[in-house]
């Protein structure tokens, strides 16, 4: 099939609204035959609502879709897999407790005399997989793999059928850069194939790197359709915030900050099948970088820092003293704070409201007696919600009906409140928009180099993005294979650099556990 | 949680050391036919703790699977006795009644986005009661089919034998076992225990396979009726009392995990033979009063389910 | 070697029935005979499971008080095939082929259905003109002490159509639900409430309670009739608020022992022995009261 | 942060919404809990009929009220429990163990101490349930199962199996069977658990907790909160809780029941829940839905008796009475109405 003028697939007056929220109003959308078409917009624009509406699990109160000329009702989203469209969400929707095969073939095995062939399943699991470069075992339940691997499963879920239109949401917020280049491999593949692929992101470099077309959203309205190479970044940006053209915001702050004392030092913290021994100096006032591929352990290192996860060796100093965590607990007395990266499972409390899930963290340190009155609660909660910059009609929201980065940023609200000595932060950046992310990194720095001379916060910021990373450390530590792989100050490093050191000679024992 | 697989096998190793202890402190324990009288007599649990076992799979319960059971014995009862139809159609009827009765609730749960338990709560009243509109008294069957299945003694080895309940319930799990890992719909079922909305959003048959869980439990249970008829030879309201929490017990320590999505058809087995040599064990004894035996069971109960924590919690750990 | 008895019971669900047990129990000891005992908890299927088990055990004689009356003849045949003879106490099962029992000894719940309404045809007879209003606290529904007991009662209340049972609702044999359902029946104010009639001592205890709450004089405003004859009946008797209470014995040990040991004895015995019970009335109570042993 | 707030609805926050009578989580409970009442009135003239008698308030309004008192209190354990996605099924065996305990002591030791080892007893009972649960991390069931099975066993076997009657002292009677200004004292008994639990939900953020707990125990352990103590606090507070019934019965009837008191009352307690739109998965509770469930429970059981349903016939009642309650309930409705 080449280029048709006519879209394969067209949306045309969607309005969604959900009890005192309008989600959509006026929409519509055209995905052409081999396209890429990226769906941009700020948090909580409508673009997941919009993707659910399309695929039958939302009914819209309003508009048509039309597929090839005809009108089409998706009740489920078993309709609109009949219909063609294979969907990844923007949560990882998948389930913990079958196999990365299962999860994959679910609800299309291969059979053999009625019943399913597994190998099959598996061979098929596999083969989708190789394609992402992916080499796991695929009969392992899928909870056992870190949130990036989910993530690369439910794509290889979605590409293994081939399907007339792709959809995407936020693919790639916890894939790290070779992972996305190999899913645009593969994505450009099938578009050149003559699939419609729509694609929804943050990152605006992948956009202009893999898209066709630009659909602008704001306000849960259509803003424009654009052609990627019409369209400049700094136009995308704008139509997107709906503000006119303003300066670049490059107010980030580019001392290197030496630090201030040393706060807290790790040696030898590891844990079996997760981590080796690691070294590791916190001082406040600076942010410390960790930097890796998928698997390199940040996560598990960040884990084990908190008492999430116990140690099997390993001895933490704090101010002077050895500690050790028992549990979270212990670890949040002591000052430290984790912002995990995966929100759904161990962040957000979903049928809590903002205010509540903003608050937990802080109530749990103070026990059972209130940590404060009902105004100061939705005082400090509102505060949060101006701050960050939070999309939500209250503080009174339940937090499972905020978009995504909306999430995000009231869980990264959590852990400000605390007013922590140690603040981790693993992925912060997930699935928040553009400004949102520049904003968030400013605050960051800010935490660390408090302004008025006293030392500020210990960063740890952990981020898929490279350059993030950089832009935001004052030191990096790199890791590979679940150890360190070398420490660099700010500005000893550039992008190139690092990827050499992770990219060095692969360690012999990596493809254990 | 734990992995299941290994509580399954836990399970196993405790029942052994269950019946080796038994078998030295009582004489008489140690026999074939001891054995096969813990088959014969769970016969019907074991038929519905298979269709226990999907409905906690698939993160749901059915606490009607009891009433269902008195239900069953009493219409298959009035059906041969009073109606005087023949016991081949009747058998149909009534398998096929318990299968929609269950889809029924099923649906209930699924259109009006119910919660089980309260709807199979509701389901447990009515089946009941309905037992009792038909008669409160029981009725005694002597349909020829049903007496020859109660009295035919399946000889094996020597003089220990198995009734055809007991083999019937043992090809019942067999078909669990495979329709629960070797069919679309059995995978489904634990899609829908892992996560409900990520099995909607990957386009299963949410609602179809929940409707279908329900009805297969519901068939389970109304075979398991006509099972208790067999054993029993009797229809009566009463029948039946209290076997939703021994089915539910039953699944539970053979490893499945009641929120759903972990465990295996199998271990309802296991979970049925622990209960039956626990009862044994006191009818062994006899010499327990009705209140020790009620603690003794509580006991026994807690021992097994603490060890068999206790070790998964060490596995786990390696 | 002494005997060995395989006897299963219904569960503890009344003080009645531990009566029983503790009379089987203690008979048990003072012949000589090894009991074997299993408590069913009031399933048909854990008896039938006991009796296999005796079976396996090769007891010498198996007793048992069946929980219900159909279902047992292919368990029944096991103990025959096997050469263990059985005795059914306190109630009576429908097989089909009636050697399948040695015998039965026990009491009539219909009888004592009679037995009730006999004595209150005789106090109606004080004041032949007056109609009564019956309300009746039934027992389990479904179980049988809780049919028989209605059937015999309405069977010969129906010879005086004056006597009418106005209300009638399951209290499960406990006071709890006495209490609670006779409360209910006191606060319909559309008929006056003449008799109670209980199918259980307990409901009736418990019914005593909800009618002196009311502000009424139980014994006097309402004539109670209930069945049992337990202890706490003859108390309440004593102080004028239980007017009849119809016996139903539980002490069946002593018999049972003996007649174990003829049936093992293979010596011939009657196949339905019942047990002498009474009808005892408020003004017997004072003098019976230090006889009753539960 | 200079990020800009976009307003997303002109309509100020969603609460207004919530305002709304019919919007309000207890407006389906309340409506059938009237439904229910109103049916009764109509077809037995009278069953609302209040009057003073004795310087009581005597009527069916007042007997529901006061039967469903030791409901109400095992709801509202029970409602805690399940908050936290778990299940008490204990909750009957425990109404029998405290109740026999207090009737044991009554007579020899006084009433304070007989009450006072009977709520010892039910907090034995709450701790060993609460140590099964978090501590050992059995499921809830099956650990809840064991006291279930073995607790009317140690009540019967304090009693021998007898049922055990109290005779004096006539304090004992006076928590189930007495009167405070015309009401029952059950009744304030009931009001007080209540207000004090509500008050513990409000001005202590264990609500807060046991919420974090039921929905997402991963995350809450995260945030630090102490996840197996909060687990443990209400197997023990509904353990209190069922103890407490458990003495209002036994007082009630002046007796103990080893065998019979309580029994099932773990079920008719979480259909109470449920009926006051409780989720059986955990998370957002209502104390006043539970409390509301427990009265359309024994309000049923009362017309049931008012209109003299036949026994055979009540199951069959309460099954369609529930159906219909739950089936009024459900979320299609209203996601059907804001359309
Ligand atoms: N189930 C729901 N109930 C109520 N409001 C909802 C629901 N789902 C989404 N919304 C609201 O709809 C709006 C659009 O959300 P949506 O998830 O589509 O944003 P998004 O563009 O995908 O944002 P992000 O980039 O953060 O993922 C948000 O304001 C959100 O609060
Ligand atoms: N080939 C692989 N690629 C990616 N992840 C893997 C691979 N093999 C194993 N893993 C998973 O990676 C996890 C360890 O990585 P961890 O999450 O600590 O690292 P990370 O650097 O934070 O990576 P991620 O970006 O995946 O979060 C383990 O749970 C392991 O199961
Ligand atoms: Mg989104
Ligand atoms: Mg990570």
């Amino acid at each position: 099939m080449t280029t048709t003028t006519h879209p394969v697939l067209e949306l045309a007056g969607i309005h969604k609204s959900f009890p005192g929220v309008k989600a959509l109003s006026d929409v519509s959308l055209r995905l052409f035959p081999g396209e890429v078409h990226a769906l941009m917009g700020q948090n909580g624009a409508g673009k997941s609502t919009l993707i659910k509406v399309l695929t039958g699990l939302y009914q819209p109160d309003a508009g048509t879709i039309t597929l090839d000329g005809q009108a089409i009702q998706p009740k489920r989203t078993e309709d609109a897999q009949a219909h063609g469209i294979r969907t990844v969400y923007q949560e990882v929707n998948l389930c913990p407790n079958l196999s990365v095969a299962e999860n994959i073939c679910a609800g299309r095995f291969p059979r053999k005399w009625g019943r399913i062939d597994w190998a099959a399943v598996n061979a098929d699991a596999e083969r989708v997989l190789k394609q992402m470069d992916l080499d796991i075992d695929v009969t392992a339940p899928l909870s056992r793999y870190s949130l990036s691997v989910q993530q690369m499963v439910a794509i290889a879920r979605a590409l293994r059928i081939s399907a007339r239109v792709l959809i995407l949401d936020e693919p790639t917020s916890s894939l790290d850069d070779a992972a996305v280049q190999r899913l645009f491999t593969v994505l450009k593949r099938l578009r050149d194939q003559g699939l419609a692929i729509l694609f929804v992101t943050h990152f605006l470099d992948q956009t202009y790197a893999i898209s066709d077309r630009i659909t602008v959203m704001r306000n849960g309205e259509t803003e424009g359709e654009y052609l990627a190479a019409d369209l400049g970044r700094l136009a995308l940006v704008n139509k997107m915030v709906g503000a006119p053209p303003d300066q670049q915001p490059t107010r980030l702050d580019s001392r290197a900050s030496a630090g201030g004392d040393t706060f807290m030092t790790v040696e030898g913290l590891a844990r079996r099948g997760a981590l080796q021994p690691l070294d590791l100096t916190l001082r406040r006032g600076e942010v410390l970088g960790l930097a890796g591929l998928l698997g390199s352990g940040r996560t598990e290192a960040a884990r084990l820092l908190f008492g999430a996860d116990a140690a099997d060796a390993g001895h933490i100093t704090l101010q002077g003293r050895a500690r050790r965590w028992q549990s979270p607990r212990d670890a949040i007395a002591a000052g430290i704070a984790f912002c995990s990266e995966d929100r759904k499972h161990e962040g957000a409390i979903l049928d809590l409201s903002v205010r509540e899930n903003i608050l937990l963290a802080l109530q749990a340190r103070t026990g059972l007696r209130l940590c404060m009155s009902h105004e100061q609660q939705q005082a400090l909660a509102d505060d949060y919600i101006r701050k960050l910059g939070i999309k939500t009609a209250s503080a009174d929201t339940p937090i499972g009906q905020l978009s995504g980065g909306n999430q995000q940023k009231a869980l990264l609200a959590r852990w400000l409140a605390t007013q922590p000595a140690v603040l981790i932060l693993d992925e912060p950046t997930r699935g928040i928009d553009v400004r949102a992310k520049e904003d968030l990194m400013d605050q960051v720095r800010a935490l660390a180099h408090a302004e008025d001379g006293q030392a500020g916060m210990a960063v740890v910021f952990i981020s898929s993005e490279l350059p993030e990373v950089l832009h935001c450390s004052d030191r990096v530590l790199v890791m590979r294979d679940r150890r360190a792989a070398g420490e660099y100050r700010r500005g000893e490093l550039d992008e190139r650099s690092v990827l050499e050191v992770i990219a060095a000679e692969p360690a012999p024992q990596a493809a254990t556990a | 949680m734990a992995a299941p697989s290994f509580t399954t096998w836990v399970s196993v190793v405790l029942m052994g050391l269950l019946f080796v202890a038994g078998a030295t402190s009582y004489t008489g324990f140690g026999s074939t036919q001891v054995v096969l009288n813990l088959l014969i007599d769970n016969a019907f649990l074991l038929v519905i703790a298979v269709g226990m076992s999907f409905v906690i799979l698939s993160g749901g319960i059915d606490l009607s699977v009891g009433s269902v059971l008195a239900l069953t014995t009493m219409v298959a009862a009035w059906l041969l006795q009073v109606a005087q139809w023949p016991a081949a159609l009747v058998i149909a009827v009534v398998l096929l009644g318990g299968a929609l009765f269950g889809a029924l609730q099923g649906l209930v749960i699924h259109v009006f986005k119910l919660q089980a338990f309260i709807v199979t709560l509701a389901g447990m009243f009515l089946a009941r009661g309905l037992c009792f509109l038909i008669s409160v008294d029981s009725i005694t069957i002597d349909a020829p089919l049903f007496v020859s299945l109660s009295q035919t003694q399946i000889p094996l080895l020597g003089d220990a034998f198995l009734s055809p309940g007991a083999v019937i319930a043992l090809a019942v799990l067999g078909a669990g076992l495979w329709i629960a890992h070797c069919t679309a719909f059995g995978r489904t079922v634990y899609a829908l225990g892992g996560n409900e909305t990520s099995a909607l959003m990957m386009g299963l048959a949410v609602g179809r396979t929940k409707v279908a869980v329900y009805g297969l439990s519901g068939f389970c249970a109304s075979l398991a009726g006509l099972l208790f008829a067999f054993y029993m030879l009797s229809g009566y309201g009463q029948h039946g009392q209290g076997v939703e929490l021994d089915a539910i017990a039953a699944v539970v320590i053979g490893g499945t995990v009641l929120t759903g999505g972990y465990g295996y058809v199998a271990g309802a087995l296991s979970g049925v033979l622990v209960l039956g040599l626990i009862q044994t064990l006191i009818a062994f004894d006899g010499t327990l009063s009705s209140w020790w035996t009620k603690i003794v069971i509580g006991v026994l109960l807690f021992v097994f389910c603490a060890v068999q924590r206790l070790l998964s919690l060490k596995k786990a750990q390696h | 070697a002494p005997l060995t008895m395989g006897f299963s019971q219904v569960g503890a669900e009344s003080e009645w029935r531990t009566a029983n047990t503790a009379s089987i129990k203690s008979a048990a000891k003072e012949a000589g005979i090894t009991l074997k005992f299993a408590d069913a908890q009031q399933k048909q299927e854990n008896q039938v499971k006991a009796i296999r088990s005796f079976i396996a055990q090769k007891v010498d004689v198996i007793a048992f008080s069946p929980v219900v009356e159909s279902g047992w003849d292919t368990v029944l045949k096991e103990a025959q095939k096997a050469g263990i003879p059985v005795i059914l106490t306190d109630r009576a099962v429908k097989v089909a082929d009636p050697s399948l029992y040695v015998t039965f000894i026990g009491s009539d719940f219909v009888e004592e259905g009679r037995k009730a309404a006999r004595w209150l045809l005789e106090h109606a007879k004080k004041s032949p003109n007056a109609a009564l209003n019956i309300v009746e606290l039934q027992g389990t529904v479904g179980s049988a002490p809780a049919i028989d007991r209605k059937k015999g009662f309405e069977e010969v209340l129906k010879t005086n159509p004056k006597l009418q049972i106005i209300r009638s609702q399951s209290g499960e044999f406990t006071r709890a639900k006495g209490k609670e359902v006779m409360e209910s029946f006191l606060k319909q104010r559309d008929k006056k409430i003449d008799v109670l009639y209980a199918h259980n001592d307990d409901m009736a205890i418990g019914a005593i309670q909800a009618i002196e709450e009311a502000g009424l004089k139980p014994g006097k405003d309402i004539v109670i009739i209930s069945i049992d004859g337990v202890r706490g009946a003859f108390e309440a008797m004593k102080a004028g608020k239980l007017n009849v209470t119809v016996e139903c014995n539980p002490l069946l040990g002593p018999q049972l022992m003996q007649l174990a040991k003829d049936v093992v004895a293979k010596k011939p015995v009657d196949k339905r022995i019942t047990v002498n019970e009474g009808v005892f009335t408020a003004d017997m109570a004072a003098k019976e009261l230090p006889n009753r042993k539960y | 942060m200079s990020s800009p707030t976009v307003t997303l609805t002109p309509t100020p926050p969603s609460a207004a919404a919530a305002r709304r009578p019919w919007q309000h989580p207890l407006f389906r409970p309340l409506a059938a809990l009237a439904l229910l009442l109103a049916i009764a009135a109509i077809s037995v003239p009278g069953f609302l009929h209040l009057e003073i008698k004795d310087g009581r308030l005597y009527g069916n309004l007042v007997d529901i009220l006061h039967r469903a008192a030791p409901l109400m209190l095992a709801a509202l354990g029970m409602t805690l429990v399940i908050a936290t996605r778990g299940i008490d099924v204990s909750v009957g065996a425990i109404v029998a163990i405290s109740g026999t305990v207090a009737c044991v002591l009554a007579a020899s030791h006084g009433v304070a101490v007989a009450f006072g080892a009977a709520l010892g007893a039910a907090l034995l009972c709450g701790l060993w349930n609460g140590l099964l649960v978090a501590g050992l991390g059995l499921q809830p069931i099956i650990a809840t199962l064991i006291l279930m099975v073995a607790g009317r066993g140690l009540a019967q076997l304090l009693t021998d199996g007898q049922i055990l009657t109290v005779y004096e002292p006539a304090s004992f009677f006076w928590l189930g069977a007495g009167y405070v200004l015309g009401l029952p004292v059950s009744f304030y008994v009931v009001a007080l658990v209540a207000g004090l639990t509500a008050l513990l939900m409000k001005r202590t953020a264990l609500g807060l907790f046991i919420q974090t707990v039921g929905i997402n125990p991963v995350a809450a352990r995260l945030a630090g909160v102490r996840t197996a103590a909060i687990v443990f606090f209400v197997y023990v507070y509904c353990s209190l809780g069922a103890g407490l019934a458990g003495l209002l019965i036994s007082s009630n009837i002046k007796s103990a029941d080893a065998n019979n008191a309580g029994l099932l009352l773990e079920l008719d307690a979480i259909l109470a829940v449920t009926l006051g739109g409780g989720q059986l998965n955990g998370g957002k509770f209502s104390l006043a839905g539970s409390l509301i469930g427990a009265l359309i429970i024994q309000t049923l059981t009362s017309a049931i008796y008012a209109l003299g349903v036949p026994p055979q016939v009540t199951m069959v009642v309460k099954a369609v009475v529930v159906f219909a309650v739950c089936i009024s309930q459900s979320s299609i409705w209203s996601a059907r109405r804001s359309k």
